[in-house]
């Protein structure tokens, strides 16, 4: 290794951002673009890989950027969940490329050059959010990843896309500037800092009744975890193009609210505080009954994305609610499937995207016999929508087991309920999509032209993501040894 | 009106006793009311009636514009010199105990020269004003 | 005095306003030569029945002298204006006495000024001994005022009317 | 000290009042440009008086020395009303200056009657 | 003899030499040279007070060597200090910025005149902020307000006529009251000399002199800052006014004003009697959050840009008298910097906009439609101080909005924390009508660039957006002048 691991977190931000740079002057030769997204994807992988072996071997690397008030730096620390976090993202990000050359070139998108920079820039903001070392600095990166994403959203520049990305920045924006900054405020105000410390930052400035007001100003504050009621941005965007839909859901923006919440509730309450008075019951029955309700949304979507969308939202509360259960077996699940549900996810935005440019169809009412033409895509989907659900083979099922037992083991018994309710849900949905998709004979209908796969790139891409979802299936090795690394101080 | 001899005459008679009334006005200041803008209103009032019995032109051509714009100038520099004067003598600005070795005299000279000052800015204003009011005037009677 | 203000608040042809206005200085400068204040007397009578009347007129000569009918009725202007006097009443109320030497402005600053004044500047007009010396630096700032508004009024009134009308997008 | 006395030692300044709210009322009430200066021109010469009228002693004389007074009225305040004049009447200038560019450019010097001209072309612009 | 002890009398003395020598020079090459380095001279100067200051606490300098009360002080504080900066930087920011600007905006025989109102004005505010005796603040006052009025007429638009009249008459009568409260101070304590009048008044206070004179200051210096509901004159006056004389007013001039309220406020009268005596508190704070809604609402629904900021200017007001109503070191800490902090963006915006105007020929959102294309990096910037004004983390806006919250959880008022942060998002509605006008809309094809973008003005304008980041993650100078200033002035009696 030839740059030591502090070195590597600053390269990590700099990185996409001089992809970024490489990628404007380029636009003109399209190949070269491309290229140098790659590579840069490529190299910011690197950088995160070289990181790990020092976090797995329990090193806590830091980086201080500057100062800006007495204990409100911009600081960064790689704790284990935010190696994984980094992992995930840059790893995701190589393969989502691929996948959004084929597509943009595949669909003719306009202004290309302006979709791939803002990409970079959102994934140096991601790794900014994965390595910040205390509120302030998270906070900060969460704002720039949100003004950055709104280009990419309002990608088409219709007047429907504006409108998208009008509900999208006014929600996100408006919910961390009301709820999220006053919040920093106060805690800053309380401590003195808001540094990431292991087991709270809080001690005991607050009564519960003040803790738990903080909490929820907090959990609101994040609407990129789309807790309900501040989910509407996530349908919303999804005007924009599949691969931006895949970086909203699988790669960046609800995995940073997500893990915003995660490491809040562990860093900054700490789990044992919070425990001991009930401060957290309502966030469990907030996050399970957006679980379910999100589900039920979904189960009557007919527009294949819209489902997706709902599906992801109740996923999300599964995180939610696993960290709100304080419990640490449920703690590494909520670790989990942030991974897993990336991986998922993904997959499947990236085969309705598939089945978006090869067939032009958008409702899942038109799916039908489409498995034969299209089976890679379709396997990888189906593969997908067995992790959603959690069933074996797919990394779903390993992230569900330890939440359940952590609920169980608090015995929060509202979670279990929540938890096999909304997997039934979630089978309700999706199986239907694969069984349509294999087993029902494709309707024939005159204007429906004749088509193969979608172009080699995209393919590849969501058989390399499916395929990683099994494989973190049958060897969870590395993030689990990152969630005991976090829980060894967290928990 | 303009071709009234008797006005004209009686104007030629009228405006040095004017002038000398202000130059009385300006330097008399330090002994009985009166001052540097006193004087400098009644310099002006004395061209402005000029003007208004000869007209303009030739008031003009007595006093042309462009002195009398500087002089609206010159009477600020005049003033602010004063006070730089002191600064380069090593006093504080606009310190006249500097300016000569005896400070009462200094005082004297810092107070005459900066109602010089004031007398010269303030006729040339009133003056300007007073030609542009008239410029303005005869532009519009068309 | 009082009587000419309320002409003049009532009266709509701005020829007599100013006229009246002239008169007004005029009685203000007598009031202030009882006050004792004649320079202030001088000057007021200079600028105020001298200058600014010549003003007035000089731009009254280019534009309408009468003036036409209030469309509003003027009863807000009457309440702030009211407002602020009873204001003022209420300050007024609690300064000293008309004349009483102890008050601070007799026994504070001045003194220095009417009593050293001849050792330190020896002018026999204490004001223009304060005004020229002692605060010359307002005289100074009063002068740049002056220059101020001489090449202000330069600025708008130079451009004769082809360009003075604006050009519009 | 007794009511009467206080209105009698006070009676100056309700003058003073009195002008400023005269003036006060012609700038806000009147919409014709000249006559809301002129109104100006009276808020401002009421205040000499407030400054004035309390450097006033009885008995004393005009504020140059001489062997023959003791007793003079305070010259401070006749300094600071020299320079409000001065101030005064640079504003006035100014004041018509705008006026006379403003009746060139609308040829008129009612104020709601301006208002009424800007309101058309500012929404064409805004078209 | 030694420069250094000077410095606060040349500090306003060689702009106030500036101006005659640009009347006599008549040429406007040679004015604006010597306008310049006036400027530039002054820039200096006030960085080495702010340095002495920041050595060696208080400077006091007697003009004619008269001793105060006696004669003029000139008193140089944290707080005066901080404001020279400002106003001098601001200055030699937009002068350059001029020569171009006015090419087009102002007819050629009037530019020399142009840079005499400008450096005059200059010489006015810093007149103001430095002094230290009551009358000659207004003295000087009179002198920037005066030299306003013309560089607002001199806007092309013939409305500029009509908005520098309004000014002049609002001007004068906010100055005639101030005049108002000063002589009632002075007659109570028979001195005009700030800092004296502050320990004389000790003895008379509560009377009801001083409090009218409070009553009168403050609605004065209320007129000139524009605090809501007198706010008319600023939204015409900004609009119509030549680019650069807006850029270089919205920066400083309700600034000084700020300044000038502050002084009386902490200096003569004492936060005591202000705070206790009279219900200001709850006043400013009703006045404050008015004008943050009312004028950000405003602003929402303007269509000409420099009107919008405009509206935008008097909702900021808003947060700096806020910060003045909370009646702390942390609120009084929020208000200068927010003085500061608003400052400089608001000068970058209306710099930018003045290119704008310069090649599109207007600021009407329908004539900036696709400006991100055309002008990619004079949108940028317009992005980032709109940001700034929301204040987004990373600018200098959201140090200034953070140190609100600061002082409005001190005491509790988590309403207050809520009704700032939704002002602000009233401020993330009128910034992104310039977004969407400028990134969502093509370019019209009736109207083509007029001019391309000349660097005399592009590099001032880049130096204050730079400037807006700067301060916004390095806050050293700022939050250590602001607060150092704020608990000096909390500790005056």
């Amino acid at each position: 290794m030839m740059f030591t691991a502090d070195d590597a977190i600053l390269l990590a931000l700099l990185v996409p951002v001089l992809g970024a740079i490489g990628i404007a002057l380029a636009h003109r030769w399209p190949n070269l673009r491309e290229g140098i997204t790659l590579t840069t994807a490529a190299a910011l992988l690197a950088c995160v890989l070289t990181i790990l072996p020092s976090v797995l071997a329990g090193a806590r690397p830091t980086a201080t950027l500057l100062s800006v008030l007495p204990g409100l730096e911009i600081a960064f620390e790689v704790e284990p969940l935010g190696m994984l976090f980094a992992l995930v993202a840059s790893g995701l990000w190589i393969v989502n490329s691929i996948y959004s050359i084929g597509y943009m070139r595949g669909n003719k998108e306009a202004n290309q050059t302006r979709f791939f920079v803002c990409f970079a820039l959102a994934l140096s903001a991601t790794m900014g959010i994965a390595f910040s070392g205390n509120l302030f600095t998270l906070f900060l990166f969460y704002e720039v990843l949100t003004l950055i994403t709104y280009p990419l959203v309002t990608h088409h520049g219709t007047e429907k896309a504006r409108q998208g990305g009008r509900v999208y920045l006014g929600l996100l924006m408006g919910t961390s500037v009301l709820f999220l900054l006053p919040a920093l405020v106060f805690i800053w105000y309380l401590t003195g800092s808001t540094d990431f410390t292991a087991g709270g930052l809080l001690s005991d400035q607050l009564g519960p009744l003040g803790l738990m007001g903080l909490l929820a100003l907090c959990m609101f504050g994040i609407g990129k975890a789309a807790l309900m009621p501040f989910h509407r941005w996530l349908p919303a965007a999804m005007v924009a193009p599949t691969p931006v839909s895949a970086l909203l859901h699988a790669v960046a923006v609800v995995k940073a609210g997500v893990f915003s919440v995660v490491k809040v509730i562990v860093y900054i309450f700490g789990l044992d505080p919070l425990g001991l008075n009930g401060s957290t019951d309502w966030l469990i029955l907030l996050a399970g009954f957006t679980i379910v309700s999100a589900s039920v949304v979904a189960l009557g979507a007919d527009n294949l994305k819209r489902r997706l969308a709902y599906s992801t939202i109740s996923q999300l509360s599964y995180v939610i609610m696993a960290a709100a259960l304080l419990a640490p077996l449920s703690v590494v699940g909520a670790m989990l499937h942030i991974a897993a549900h990336a991986l998922g996810k993904i997959t499947l935005f990236f085969a309705a995207g598939a089945i978006y440019t090869a067939a032009h169809k958008t409702e899942v009412s038109q799916l039908d016999g489409i498995g034969r033409r299209m089976p890679w895509t379709m396997g990888a989907f189906a593969i997908g929508a067995l992790s959603m659900i959690g069933l074996p083979p797919a990394a779903g099922f390993v992230s569900k087991w330890y939440m359940l037992s952590g609920a169980m083991a608090s015995e929060q018994w509202i979670a279990v309920g929540v938890i096999a309710l909304s997997t039934l849900l979630n089978a309700g949905y999706f199986l239907p999509i694969i069984y349509r998709a294999f087993f029902v004979a494709p309707a024939h209908d005159e204007h429906d032209h004749p088509h193969g796969e979608a172009p080699l790139p995209m393919v590849i891409a969501l058989t390399a993501t499916a395929a990683g979802t099994v494989l973190l299936f049958f060897m969870p090795d590395v993030p689990l040894a990152l969630a005991r690394q976090m829980l060894g101080l967290g928990g | 009106m303009r071709h009234d001899l008797i006005l004209r005459v009686i104007a030629k008679l009228l405006i040095p006793f004017i002038l000398l009334f202000a130059l009385y006005v300006q330097f008399h200041g330090d002994f009985g009311p009166g001052g540097g803008f006193q004087a400098g209103v009644i310099l002006a009032a004395a061209v402005i009636f000029y003007a208004l019995i000869y007209g303009l032109a030739d008031a003009r051509k007595v006093v042309p514009e462009p002195l009398v714009e500087s002089m609206m100038a010159i009477g600020v520099l005049i003033y602010a010199g004063v006070g730089v004067a002191g600064l380069l003598l090593g006093g504080n600005y606009l310190d006249y105990f500097v300016l000569d070795h005896d400070p009462v005299h200094g005082q004297h000279r810092g107070i005459f020269w900066v109602e010089v000052g004031v007398a010269t800015t303030v006729s040339g204003v009133m003056l300007k004003i007073f030609y542009m009011f008239a410029a303005r005037g005869n532009a519009d009677d068309e | 005095m009082v009587v000419t203000v309320w002409v003049i608040a009532r009266s709509r042809n701005l020829f007599g306003v100013i006229v009246l206005g002239g008169i007004y200085s005029f009685l203000m400068a007598t009031v202030l030569v009882a006050m004792d204040a004649v320079d202030v007397a001088m000057t007021e009578a200079a600028v105020g029945a001298g200058i600014s009347t010549v003003l007035f007129l000089g731009a009254l000569h280019l534009c309408r002298s009468e003036e036409a009918r209030p469309v509003t009725k003027p009863w807000l202007p009457l309440f702030v204006s009211g407002a602020v006097g009873a204001v003022l009443v209420y300050g007024t109320l609690g300064l000293p006495e008309f004349s009483d030497p102890k008050a601070p402005i007799h026994t504070h600053v001045v003194p220095r000024y009417l009593n050293e004044m001849k050792q330190e500047v020896d002018v026999p007009n204490v004001v223009t001994a304060v005004l020229a010396s002692y605060r010359g630096y307002d005289t100074l700032g009063e002068t740049t005022v002056v220059f101020t508004a001489g090449a202000g009024v330069i600025a708008l009134l130079r451009r004769r009317r082809r360009n003075s009308k604006d050009d519009k997008a | 000290m007794n009511t009467t006395m206080t209105l009698g030692g006070h009676f100056t300044y309700f003058i003073t009042i009195f002008l400023m709210i005269a003036g006060l009322f012609i700038v806000i009430a009147r919409g014709n440009l000249i006559k809301k200066l002129i109104g100006l021109g009276i808020f401002q010469t009421s205040v000499y008086l407030l400054y004035i009228a309390p450097g006033k002693l009885v008995g004393g004389t005009a504020p140059i020395l001489s062997d023959a007074f003791s007793v003079y009225s305070s010259p401070l305040p006749h300094v600071l009303i020299l320079t409000a004049i001065v101030v005064g009447v640079a504003t006035l200038a100014l004041g018509l200056a705008l006026v006379v560019r403003i009746r060139e450019a609308y040829d008129s010097i009612e104020e709601d009657e301006i208002l009424n001209m800007d309101a058309v072309p500012s929404r064409q612009e805004q078209a | 003899m030694s420069l250094a002890q000077h410095l606060p009398a040349l500090q306003v003395v060689i702009p106030l030499l500036a101006a005659p020598m640009t009347v006599l020079l008549r040429q406007r090459t040679l004015a604006f040279a010597v306008a310049l380095l006036a400027s530039w001279a002054a820039f200096a100067i006030a960085i080495a007070l702010w340095l002495q200051v920041d050595a060696s606490g208080t400077i006091s300098y007697a003009i004619g060597s008269w001793p105060a009360p006696w004669g003029i002080e000139y008193r140089v504080d944290r707080l005066s200090s901080f404001m020279l900066v400002l106003v001098s930087g601001i200055a030699a920011l937009v002068l350059p910025y001029c020569r171009r600007s006015i090419e087009d905006e102002v007819p050629q025989r009037q530019h020399y005149l142009f840079y005499t109102m400008f450096v005059l004005c200059l010489t006015g505010l810093l007149g103001i902020s430095i002094t230290g005796d009551a009358f000659n603040i207004f003295v000087f006052l009179e002198v920037s307000s005066l030299s306003t009025y013309v560089l607002i007429a001199l806007g092309r638009d013939r409305r500029a006529l009509v908005a520098s009249y309004q000014y002049l008459i609002m001007g004068t009568i906010g100055a005639t009251f101030i005049v108002i409260g000063i002589g009632l101070l002075y007659l109570m304590t028979g001195t005009l000399n700030l800092v004296d009048m502050g320990q004389r008044l000790a003895a008379v206070q509560g009377t009801r002199p001083v409090l009218a004179a409070l009553a009168f200051l403050t609605v004065g210096i209320s007129l000139k800052l524009a605090l809501f509901p007198l706010h008319q004159w600023l939204p015409n006056a900004y609009t119509y006014a030549p680019s650069a004389v807006s850029a270089f007013l919205a920066a400083t001039a309700t600034k000084v004003a700020v300044y000038v309220l502050l002084r009386f406020y902490f200096s003569v009268f004492g936060q005591s009697q202000v705070f206790d005596q009279l219900p200001m508190q709850q006043a400013m704070l009703l006045l404050a959050l008015a004008g943050m809604f009312a004028a950000s609402a405003t602003a929402i629904f303007q269509s000409d840009l420099k009107r919008l900021f405009a509206y935008s200017s008097v909702g900021q007001i808003g947060y700096i008298i806020l910060g003045l109503s909370f009646d702390s070191t942390t609120g009084l800490t929020a208000t200068i910097l927010h003085l500061f902090n608003h400052g400089i963006t608001k000068g970058a915006i209306f710099m930018l906009l003045g290119l704008v105007a310069l090649v599109m020929g207007g600021t009407s959102l329908s004539r900036i439609q696709g400006l991100g294309k055309r002008m990619p990096l004079t949108s940028l910037g317009m992005v980032i101080c709109g940001l700034s004004l929301i204040g987004v983390p990373g600018t200098a806006g959201f140090i200034s909005k953070w140190y609100l919250l600061l002082a409005a959880l001190e005491q509790g008022q988590w309403w207050l924390v809520f009704l700032i942060l939704l002002s602000s998002l009233l401020a993330v509605a009128y910034v992104w009508r310039f977004v969407e006008a400028a990134y969502f809309r093509e370019p019209r094809e009736d109207l083509d660039a007029k001019a391309t973008v000349p660097w005399s003005m592009a590099l001032p304008a880049a130096l204050l957006v730079a400037a807006t980041v700067y301060f916004g993650l390095s806050t050293a100078f700022t939050v250590g002048s602001a607060s150092q200033a704020a608990t000096f002035l909390m500790g005056v009696r």
